[in-house]
C-alpha cells in the first residue's frame, strides 16, 4: 500500500470510469487507453514488466487502434443523443454495484487468510521465455493458432460482402 | 489491510466498472470494450495472487495474463469485424436494433 | 586516459551525486540522467532541420538555407522563434481538450523511448529488462496521438491523413518487430545494453555486429524501411502528402503546437535510428578494435547521424508511393521476408560456424527476396511507367 | 532485380550533391538582394503616370478624363478632377488630376488603364519590391508617388517608349503644322508668328 | 553413433522436399517434376542401401543390429513427448524393397503418365506418397507411424481419384479413405489407449519402450473388465488398423476399387507399398502382438496372433475365390493382392516375422511386376482393361508377354524357379506345423491352387489366342481414334522406359526367392539376427519335403486346370460366356460381383432401416389407428353428447385455462428479449447469488 499505487489506482479508477461513462465514443476509447495504461502501471508496479509492456503494445497499440478504427467506420464518433431510458441504466449500474458490493465483502471477509507482504520476485524475460517455449509450449502453439484463425475470421468477417472483385 | 486485498478490491472495482458500461451502455463497441475491461480485471487478479501467492518462480500467474492478453486481443479483433459485419447489414450498431433474435 | 574521456559524463554525474542529501539522490539521479538527453536530442533536431534543408537543397542543385548565421546554420533558431511567436489557432469546431492532448502525447512518447537507448557505455537512463519490448509499446503511443491529432481538429484532411498515418504505422510496425527479434533470438535477452555489450566485442579487429550477418542485414535493411515508415518519412510520407492531403493530420495546428508535432516525428526518427544502431550496428561501439580509444558516445552519435543522413538521401531521391503499393509492400514483402528473416536467424544458430551456414543462410534470404520481389513484380505493383508527353 | 531503380535514383543525388559543390554551374539559384537576374523588358506589375520634363506636377500628362477609373476592373483608381485648366507640357490648357490614388493592394496589373488611356499617360512599373510596414496606407499611392518621369519610362521599357514617343511627337507636329498653318494664316494677316515650344520636347 | 542412424530422416524427407518443390514450383515442367522425383528417389535408394550395408556389417561384426535415435519433440505440462526412428534389418529390408521398387514404378511412370496433363500433379503426390511411407518404416514412435500412416492414406486417396473427372474414380478415392478411416480410427484408440497404459510410444528406448521386455511384461498384468489381457485388446486395436490398410477381410471391399487410379500407383501403393503397410506393422510390432501370459519356453500363440492368422487365412482363400470370376485386367490382381496380404498376415500369425515378410518382399517385386506388365498391356491396348476384349497380345508384346508369365508363375508359386514358391511354401509349411488348427493350411493350400487357376485363366485370356480387340476397335473405329493417344488402334509394344523396369522387376522376381529357401534361409535369418549356413538337410527335417511336393502338385494342378478350361481352345469373341463360368452361372455371377459384399454392406443396414419403418407403418397403420378409430367413434357418441354442456360450462372455464398459459408464455418470453445485455444482467445477478451462496457456505 504505497502512494505510488494509490496515484496509479486513481488514474486506473477515473480512466476506466469515464471510459464507460462519456457520452462521446472516441473520448470513452482515449480515455479507455489513460486506464489501460494505468493497469499497465500496475503490472510494472507488481514486478511484472513482461506484462506491463506487452499490455501496453497490445491495448494501447493495437486494440484502442482497432476500435477507433471501426467507431470511424461505423460512423459513431458523434456524441449520442438517445439514450436507453433511466430505468434501464440505473438497473444495470445497480446490478454492477451489486456484484462489487458482494465482491468486495468476499475479499474483506477472507483478507485475514490472505498472503501478506513477500519479496518482490525476481523474473527476467529470459525465464519467460524459457517457460513459454518449454513448459507452456503447447499453450503457446494453440494461441498461435487462435491468433491466426482470428486474424483470418475477422478479415473475412470485415470484408465487404458485395466486393468479390477486390 | 494488506497490499494484496487492495489489488483485489481495485481489481474488482474495475470489473464492476465495465459491467456496468456493458450493462448500462447501447454502443455495441462500448459493450465490447466493456468486457474487455472486465478481461484486464482478471488478469489484474491474477498478476497481484501471482506476486504476493506462495510460489511466484512457477510464473503461472504471469503465463496465464499473457495467454489472456492475446485471447484478448483475438476476441476484441473478431468482436469489432462481427460489429463492422452488423453495421454494415442494419447500418447501426445499436443493441436496441439487433433483437432479432426475440423470443 | 582515454577511459576517463569515454566514461567523463558517468564521472560527472557520480562527482555530482556526493554533494546530494541521500532523501533527495532518487530523485536528483533521475534528472541528472534525463536533463542530458532532453538536451542532447532536441539540439540534434535542431541540427537535423538545417542539415535536412541543406542536403536537399544540394540534392536539387540548390544552396538551401544559408542567410541566418553563419551558412545559414542558424536558420533553426529563426524557426523556433517564429513558431514560438507566431499566433495559436484551434479551430472553432475542435474538441478543444484533445487537440491540445495531442502533440503534448506526441512529444511525451518520444522522449520516454529515449530511457532505454544506451548512448555510451554505461550511459543509458533505466536499464529495463524488457528494454525492446519498452521501445516497441511507447512507441505504439504516437498512432494514438497522431489518431487524436487528426480527430479532434474536425477538418477531413486531418481526419483522413491520420487515417492513412495509423493504417501505415500499424502495418510497418509488425516487419519493424520481426526485425528486431532475430537480433533478439541471436542476444538471448530483451535488454538493450546486454545487445550492445554482445556486440562490443571484437574478433581481431572486426567488431561482432549483427549487421555483418546475412540475416542481421536482411533484418537491418527491413528495420530501416519500416522505420521510414514508421516515422512518416518519404517516399512513405502519404499521411502528410502535401499535394494530396496538405499536411495531413497536423493541418489544423500552427505556432508551438505545430514545432511539438514537428519535434515529435524527428525525435521519434532519432528513435528507431538509434534502436537500429543499437540493434544492429553494435550501439557505442567501435567500428575496428583500434578506433576504441574514441569515446563511446561519439561513436553512437556518428552512426546515429550517419542514419539520419541516409534517411534526408533517400528522402531526396525517392518519390512518393502510392496507398496500396505501400500496404502491398508491407504486407507482401516485408512482412513474409522478415518471417523467412527469422527462420534463416533459427537455422544460423542451429548450424556449426562456418562456410556453411553462411551459405545456407544467404541462400534462403536471397531465395526469398527474389520470389517475394518476382510476386511484386508480376502484379505490376511497380512497374516502369510510361509518359506520353514528358518524355 | 528489386532495388535496381531505388539505387539508380540514389547515385543520381549522390551525383547531384556532390556536384553542387565542385561544379557552381550546378547551382541554378540566383542569391536575389545580392545579385539579380537582368529583367525581361516585358516585366510590368502597377501603373504608374508619366510626366514630361522635370517638374512631375506640371509635366503631367494626365489630363483627368477619368476612363482608366470607369474601366478599372478591381476599382482601385481614384481620381478627383480639377475645378480649373492649366497647361500641360506643351502649353495646352487642360484639366488636371487633382488627386490620382492607385490602391496597389488592390490593383490586379491587368493593363487595362493602360490600353485605354488615350494620352499614354498611364504606363506600368517594374518596381516588385513594394513591402511595407503598413497594409492599408503603405499601398496606396497618390500623385506624387505615382509620378514617374517620362526618362524612368524610356529606361525600363525602351522600345515601347520609343514608339509611345514617335507617335507622340507625331501627333505634336500634326498639331504644330495646324498650329503653324493657323498662325501662318494669322500671320500673314498678323505678321507675326510664334516660336513653337513643342519643338523642345520632341529633342530629348 | 553411426552418420546413417542419426540420418536417416533424410531417406523419407528427400522425396518430401521433391513433392514439396514441384508442388510449390510455378512453372509447369514435366522435366522438373520427374527428374526431381527420381532423382530424390535415387538418392533414398542410395541411403538406404546404405543403411541396409550397415546394418549387414553391424550384423556380421556381432554387434545388436538394433539402433534407434530418439529426440524430444516438445513438452505439455511436464511429460515430453518424443519422437525417433530406428534402424533394424526389418526397417532396412523394407526400405530397400520400397526405394527400389518405387524408384522403378517413377521411372516406369514416366512412359505411363506421358500423355496425362497432370503430370506434376501425379508426380508430386507419388513422391509425397514415397516419402510418408518411408517415414512409416523408419519411424520408431507409433504417434510419427501414425502421422506418415495417415499421410499415405492421403496420397492414396488423391492418387486414386487422380483422374477426379470420371465419378468411379472420385468414388472409388472417397471408399478407400472412408473405409481405411474405419480401421484407422480404432488403430488410433490403440495408440490412445497405449499411451495411457504405458506412458510412451516410442517402439525402443533403452528399455523404455513399449515393444520392449518391461513395458510388454507390465501391459501383460493389466487385464480390462471383460478379462481381455490389455496386451491383447490394444494388439487388436493395432491389428484393425492393419486390417484397414492392408484390405483384409472385412475392410477388403475398397482395394478392387482402387484399380481405378492410374496402373503406376496401383503397383506401387495398392500392391507393393501401402497395403503391405498393414502386414508390416503388424511384424513391427510384432512383440506386443505375440505377448502372451503363459511362460516364455511353452509355445503358445497369443490370442492377437490368433486372430491375425484367421483373418489372414479367410482372406487369402476370400480373394483367391473372388478373383476366378473377374474380367477386369486389374481387378484380378486386386483381389490377388487381398488373397496374398491374407497369405501374408496367416504367415506372421503362424510363423513369425520373418516368415510374412519374406512373402511381403517376394510378394512386392512380382506383384509390381505384374501391375507393371498390367499397366503396358492397357497403355498397348489404349486403355482398354477387359480381358474378354483382349487376347494374342502375347506376339504383339513378346517383353510384356514373357516378364507377365514370369510374374505370373511366381504369384502362382511354380516349383523352384520362381520366388513365390519359395516363400509362400514357407508359410504353408509354417500353418502345416502350427499347434492350433490345421484348418488355415488347408484354407492356404485351396487358395494356392485358386491363385495358380485365376492367374492361368488371367494369362490365357489376355496373351493367347486371337486378338479380340481388333474387331471392338473396327466397330468403333471413330471413338477409338478419338479416346486414343496414338491415333491407332493396334496394341503395340510399351517404350523401354517401361519395358526395362518389367525387366528388372521379373529378374528379381526369379531371383530373390533363393535368399530365403529352407536350404539356406538368409533372409529369415538376417531379420531375426541368427547365424546362416547352408544345409540342405532342412529340406528333409520337419515335414518341408512333403508340403513341398504338395504345393508344387496344388500349382501345377491349378495351371492345368487354368489350361484345361482357357488354353485348349481359344476364346473366340469377347461375348462368349466364360468356359468356367458355364459350369454354375449363379455363382459365377456372384463371384464376378466378389460375393455382393458391397451390396451387402449398403443394403444391410438400409434393408434394417425399411424392415423397421414398414414394420412401424404397419402398427400405425392396423393396430394403433384400429384402436384409435374405435376409441373415435365411441367417444364421438359421448362428444355430441358433451357438446352441449361444453359449450356453456367447460368451454368458459377452457378459455380461462388457455389464457392463463398464453399469458404466461408471453410473460417468459420476454426474458428471451433477443437483447444480450439482459442475459448479461441475469449472468451478472447469477454471479451475484452465487458468490453469496458460496461466502455463506463458507461462513457455515
Amino acid at each position: 500500500m504505497t502512494i505510488s499505487f494509490f496515484i496509479i489506482a486513481a488514474i486506473t479508477i477515473v480512466g476506466t470510469a469515464a471510459a464507460m461513462s462519456l457520452k462521446n465514443l472516441v473520448h470513452c476509447v482515449l480515455s479507455l487507453t489513460l486506464g489501460l495504461v494505468g493497469l499497465a502501471l500496475l503490472f510494472l508496479l507488481l514486478g511484472a514488466q513482461f506484462v506491463g509492456f506487452t499490455q501496453i503494445l497490445v491495448y494501447v497499440g493495437a486494440v484502442a487502434i482497432l476500435a477507433v478504427f471501426a467507431i470511424m467506420m461505423t460512423r459513431s464518433a458523434e456524441p449520442m443523443t438517445n439514450l436507453p431510458p433511466a430505468s434501464f441504466r440505473l438497473s444495470g449500474v445497480l446490478i454492477a454495484a451489486t456484484v462489487f458490493a458482494v465482491l468486495a465483502w468476499a475479499i474483506s471477509s477472507a483478507t485475514r487468510s490472505l498472503p501478506s507482504q513477500s519479496s518482490q520476485p525476481e523474473v527476467s524475460v529470459n525465464q519467460i521465455g524459457v517457460a513459454l517455449m518449454h513448459q507452456f509450449v503447447l499453450p503457446l502453439e494453440v494461441i498461435g493458432v487462435l491468433l491466426t484463425a482470428a486474424l483470418v475470421g475477422a478479415a473475412i468477417l470485415a470484408m465487404d460482402e458485395t466486393g468479390a472483385s477486390r | 489491510m494488506s497490499p494484496l486485498s487492495g489489488y483485489l478490491l481495485l481489481s474488482a472495482l474495475l470489473f464492476s466498472i465495465g459491467l456496468a458500461g456493458a450493462l448500462t451502455r447501447r454502443n455495441a463497441i462500448l459493450v465490447l470494450i466493456g468486457i474487455e475491461l472486465m478481461l484486464n480485471a482478471a488478469n489484474l487478479n491474477f498478476i497481484a495472487f501471482w506476486r504476493y501467492g506462495p510460489n511466484p518462480a512457477a510464473l503461472t500467474g504471469v503465463m496465464f495474463t499473457i495467454f489472456s492478453i492475446s485471447v484478448a486481443a483475438a476476441e476484441a479483433a473478431v468482436g469489432l469485424s462481427i460489429i463492422l459485419a452488423v453495421y454494415r447489414h442494419s447500418k447501426s450498431i445499436n443493441l436496441d436494433a439487433m433483437n432479432s433474435m426475440k423470443g | 586516459m582515454p577511459e576517463i574521456i569515454d566514461q567523463i559524463f558517468v564521472l560527472l554525474k557520480h562527482w555530482l551525486m556526493g554533494y546530494v542529501p541521500s532523501l533527495l539522490k532518487p530523485v536528483v539521479s533521475a534528472i541528472l540522467s534525463v536533463v542530458p538527453v532532453l538536451l542532447a536530442f532536441p539540439l540534434l533536431f535542431a541540427i537535423t532541420t538545417v542539415l535536412e534543408r541543406k542536403g536537399l537543397g544540394r540534392m536539387q542543385n540548390r544552396y538551401g538555407p544559408n542567410r541566418v548565421g553563419p551558412f545559414g546554420f542558424l536558420q533553426p533558431m529563426a524557426d523556433g522563434i517564429k513558431s514560438l511567436t507566431k499566433e495559436d489557432i484551434i479551430p472553432r469546431t475542435a474538441d478543444h481538450l484533445v487537440h491540445l492532448l495531442a502533440p503534448v502525447v506526441i512529444v511525451i512518447a518520444s522522449f520516454l523511448v529515449y530511457a532505454v537507448l544506451p548512448i555510451g557505455r554505461n550511459m543509458v537512463i533505466a536499464n529495463l529488462n524488457a528494454g525492446v519490448l519498452f521501445f516497441f509499446a511507447v512507441g505504439s503511443m504516437v498512432e494514438l496521438s497522431v489518431f487524436m491529432a487528426g480527430w479532434s481538429s474536425r477538418s477531413k484532411y486531418s481526419l483522413l491523413g491520420a487515417m492513412r498515418a495509423i493504417a501505415q504505422m500499424i502495418s510497418y510496425e509488425i516487419p519493424l518487430v520481426l526485425a528486431s527479434i532475430v537480433v533478439i533470438m541471436a542476444a538471448g535477452s530483451l535488454s538493450t545494453v546486454t545487445i550492445v555489450n554482445l556486440q562490443a566485442t571484437y574478433t581481431g579487429i572486426f567488431p561482432h555486429w549483427y549487421v555483418f550477418t546475412p540475416w542481421g542485414l536482411t533484418g537491418f535493411i527491413i528495420f530501416m524501411i519500416a522505420a521510414t515508415a514508421e516515422s512518416n518519412r518519404c517516399p512513405f510520407d502519404l499521411p502528410e502528402g502535401e499535394s494530396e492531403i496538405i499536411a495531413g493530420y497536423y493541418i489544423e495546428y500552427s505556432g508551438f503546437k505545430f514545432a511539438l508535432f514537428f519535434l515529435g516525428e524527428y525525435l521519434g526518427m532519432f528513435a528507431t535510428s538509434a534502436m537500429a544502431i543499437t540493434l544492429f550496428l553494435g550501439g557505442w561501439a567501435a567500428p575496428f578494435s583500434f578506433l576504441t580509444w574514441i569515446p563511446s558516445y561519439v561513436w553512437f552519435f556518428a552512426k546515429l547521424l550517419a542514419l539520419i543522413c541516409a534517411f534526408i538521401w533517400i528522402r531526396g531521391t525517392l518519390p512518393r508511393l502510392r496507398m496500396d503499393q505501400l500496404m502491398n509492400f508491407a504486407w507482401k514483402f516485408m512482412l513474409p521476408l522478415s518471417l523467412i528473416n527469422i527462420f534463416a536467424a533459427g537455422v544460423w544458430h542451429y548450424m556449426p560456424a562456418g562456410a556453411s551456414r553462411w551459405l545456407v543462410v544467404t541462400l534462403v534470404i536471397a531465395v526469398a527476396c527474389v520470389l517475394l520481389s518476382r510476386g511484386l513484380r508480376r502484379n505490376q505493383w511497380f512497374h516502369v511507367r510510361t509518359y506520353r508527353f514528358a518524355s | 532485380m528489386l532495388g535496381q531503380g531505388i539505387l539508380k535514383g540514389l547515385a543520381e543525388t549522390a551525383r547531384n550533391f556532390f556536384g553542387s559543390y565542385i561544379n557552381k554551374d550546378r547551382l541554378t539559384t540566383v542569391q536575389f538582394p545580392e545579385e539579380r537576374l537582368p529583367q525581361i523588358e516585358a516585366t510590368r506589375d502597377f501603373p504608374f503616370l508619366v510626366y514630361d520634363g522635370t517638374d512631375w506636377d506640371q509635366g503631367m500628362r494626365c489630363v483627368s478624363c477619368q476612363i482608366c477609373e470607369k474601366e478599372c476592373p478591381p476599382k482601385c483608381i481614384y481620381i478627383v478632377k480639377s475645378a480649373d485648366k492649366k497647361p500641360d507640357a506643351t502649353g495646352k490648357p487642360q484639366f488636371y488630376p487633382a488627386r490620382f490614388d492607385i490602391d496597389i493592394s488592390v490593383c490586379m496589373s491587368c493593363q487595362i488603364c493602360v490600353e485605354v488611356c488615350p494620352f499614354d499617360a498611364i504606363k506600368m512599373d517594374v518596381d516588385f519590391e513594394l513591402s511595407t510596414t503598413d497594409r492599408f496606407g503603405g499601398l496606396l499611392l497618390n500623385k506624387q508617388q505615382l509620378a514617374k518621369s517620362n526618362e524612368y519610362y524610356n529606361k525600363i521599357h525602351p522600345t515601347e517608349a520609343a514608339a509611345v514617343d514617335a507617335a507622340l511627337a507625331d501627333e505634336r507636329a500634326k498639331a504644330d503644322a495646324k498650329l503653324r498653318q493657323a498662325a501662318e494664316a494669322k500671320a500673314a494677316a498678323a505678321a507675326a508668328p510664334p516660336t513653337p515650344p513643342a519643338e523642345k520636347t520632341v529633342v530629348q | 553413433m553411426n552418420w546413417i542412424v542419426r540420418n536417416l530422416w533424410l531417406v523419407p524427407v528427400l522425396p518430401v522436399l521433391a513433392a514439396g518443390i514441384s508442388a510449390l514450383a510455378k512453372r509447369k515442367s514435366r522435366v522438373l517434376a520427374a527428374s526431381l522425383a527420381i532423382g530424390s528417389m535415387s538418392l533414398s535408394f542410395l541411403l538406404s542401401v546404405w543403411a541396409f550395408a550397415h546394418v549387414l556389417a553391424l550384423r556380421n561384426s556381432g554387434q545388436p543390429s538394433l539402433q534407434v535415435f530418439n529426440f524430444r519433440w516438445f513438452q505439455f505440462g511436464n511429460e515430453w513427448l518424443s519422437l525417433g526412428w530406428m534402424l533394424d534389418p526389418l526397417t532396412a529390408v523394407m526400405l530397400v524393397m520400397v526405394t527400389f521398387v518405387g524408384l522403378l514404378i517413377f521411372i516406369y511412370s514416366v512412359g505411363y503418365m506421358e500423355h496425362d496433363d497432370n503430370f506434376m500433379r501425379f508426380f508430386c503426390f507419388l513422391a509425397l506418397f514415397a516419402g510418408a511411407m518411408l517415414g512409416v518404416i523408419i519411424s520408431n514412435n507409433l504417434l510419427l507411424l501414425f502421422m506418415c500412416w495417415e499421410i499415405v492414406g492421403l496420397t492414396s486417396y488423391l492418387l486414386i481419384g487422380f483422374w477426379f473427372s470420371n465419378p468411379k474414380a472420385a468414388a472409388a478415392g472417397k471408399k478407400a479413405f472412408i473405409v481405411t478411416r474405419i480401421g484407422d480410427v480404432l488403430f488410433f484408440l490403440g495408440i490412445v489407449w497405449l499411451y495411457a497404459q504405458s506412458g510412451t510410444l516410442l517402439f525402443y528406448d533403452n528399455g523404455a519402450g513399449f515393444l520392449e521386455h518391461s513395458a510388454i511384461s507390465h501391459l501383460l498384468t493389466q487385464t480390462t473388465t471383460t478379462g481381455i489381457c490389455v496386451a491383447t485388446g490394444i494388439a487388436l486395436l493395432i491389428f484393425c488398423g492393419a486390417v484397414g490398410k492392408s484390405g483384409q477381410f472385412p475392410l477388403h471391399v475398397w482395394l478392387p476399387d482402387a484399380m481405378e487410379g492410374p496402373t503406376p500407383v496401383s503397383a506401387l501403393i495398392h500392391a507393393a507399398t501401402m497395403v503391405a503397410a498393414g502386414v508390416f506393422l503388424v511384424a513391427r510390432v510384432y512383440p506386443l502382438m505375440s505377448a502372451h501370459t503363459g511362460l516364455a519356453d511353452v509355445i503358445t500363440t497369443s490370442t492377437a496372433l490368433q486372430a491375425v492368422t484367421w483373418v489372414g487365412s479367410f482372406t487369402a482363400l476370400f480373394g483367391a475365390v473372388i478373383a476366378v470370376a473377374q474380367y477386369d485386367i486389374k481387378r484380378i490382381l486386386a483381389y490377388s493382392t487381398v488373397s496374398q496380404l491374407g497369405y501374408m498376415m496367416m504367415g506372421l500369425g503362424v510363423g513369425g516375422v520373418s516368415v510374412g515378410m519374406f512373402h511381403l518382399i517376394t510378394h512386392a517385386f512380382f506383384k509390381s511386376l505384374l501391375f507393371l506388365g498390367a499397366g503396358s498391356v492397357i497403355h498397348g491396348c489404349s486403355g482398354e482393361q477387359d480381358i474378354r476384349k483382349m487376347g494374342g497380345l502375347g506376339k504383339l508384346m513378346p517383353v510384356t508377354f514373357v516378364t507377365y508369365a514370369i510374374g505370373m508363375l511366381a504369384l502362382c508359386g511354380f516349383p523352384l524357379f520362381f520366388s513365390g514358391f519359395w516363400s509362400k511354401d514357407e508359410i504353408l509349411h509354417a500353418a502345416h506345423t502350427w499347434n492350433i488348427s490345421q484348418a488355415p493350411f488347408y484354407m492356404g493350400a485351396f487358395a494356392a491352387l485358386l491363385t495358380a487357376f485365376y492367374m492361368s485363366r488371367q494369362v490365357f485370356y489376355v496373351f493367347a489366342g486371337t486378338s479380340r480387340l481388333a474387331e471392338e476397335h473396327h466397330d468403333h473405329a471413330h471413338a477409338a481414334d478419338t479416346s486414343s493417344h496414338h491415333g491407332s488402334g493396334s496394341p503395340h509394344e510399351s517404350p523401354a522406359v517401361m519395358t526395362v523396369p518389367l525387366m528388372i522387376l521379373s529378374a528379381f522376381a526369379l531371383l530373390l526367392g533363393f535368399l530365403g529357401t529352407p536350404a539356406w534361409p538368409w533372409f529369415q535369418s538376417f531379420l531375426e539376427d541368427a547365424p546362416v549356413s547352408v544345409n540342405f538337410g532342412a529340406f528333409l527335417t520337419g515335414g518341408m519335403l512333403p508340403v513341398m511336393l504338395s504345393s508344387s502338385v496344388i500349382v501345377l494342378l491349378g495351371l492345368t486346370l487354368g489350361w484345361w478350361f482357357f488354353g485348349r481352345k481359344p476364346i473366340e469373341s469377347a461375348d462368349a460366356p466364360d468356359n468356367f463360368g458355364k459350369l454354375s452361372p449363379s455363382i459365377f455371377t456372384a463371384l464376378g460381383n466378389a460375393l455382393y459384399f458391397d451390396a451387402i454392406y449398403g443394403a444391410t443396414f438400409v434393408k434394417l432401416t425399411t424392415l423397421l419403418s414398414r414394420i412401424s407403418d404397419w402398427l400405425d397403420r392396423w393396430v394403433w389407428n384400429g384402436a384409435v378409430q374405435t376409441v373415435t367413434y365411441t367417444v364421438l357418441g359421448f362428444a355430441h353428447l358433451d357438446n352441449f354442456l361444453d359449450t356453456n360450462v367447460v368451454n368458459s372455464g377452457f378459455d380461462e385455462g388457455c389464457d392463463t398459459v398464453s399469458r404466461s408464455g408471453k410473460l417468459l418470453s420476454m426474458l428471451q428479449a433477443g437483447r444480450i445485455q439482459g442475459y448479461l444482467k441475469i449472468v451478472a445477478g447469477a454471479l451475484v447469488v452465487f458468490t453469496i451462496f458460496l461466502l455463506w457456505k463458507a461462513k457455515i
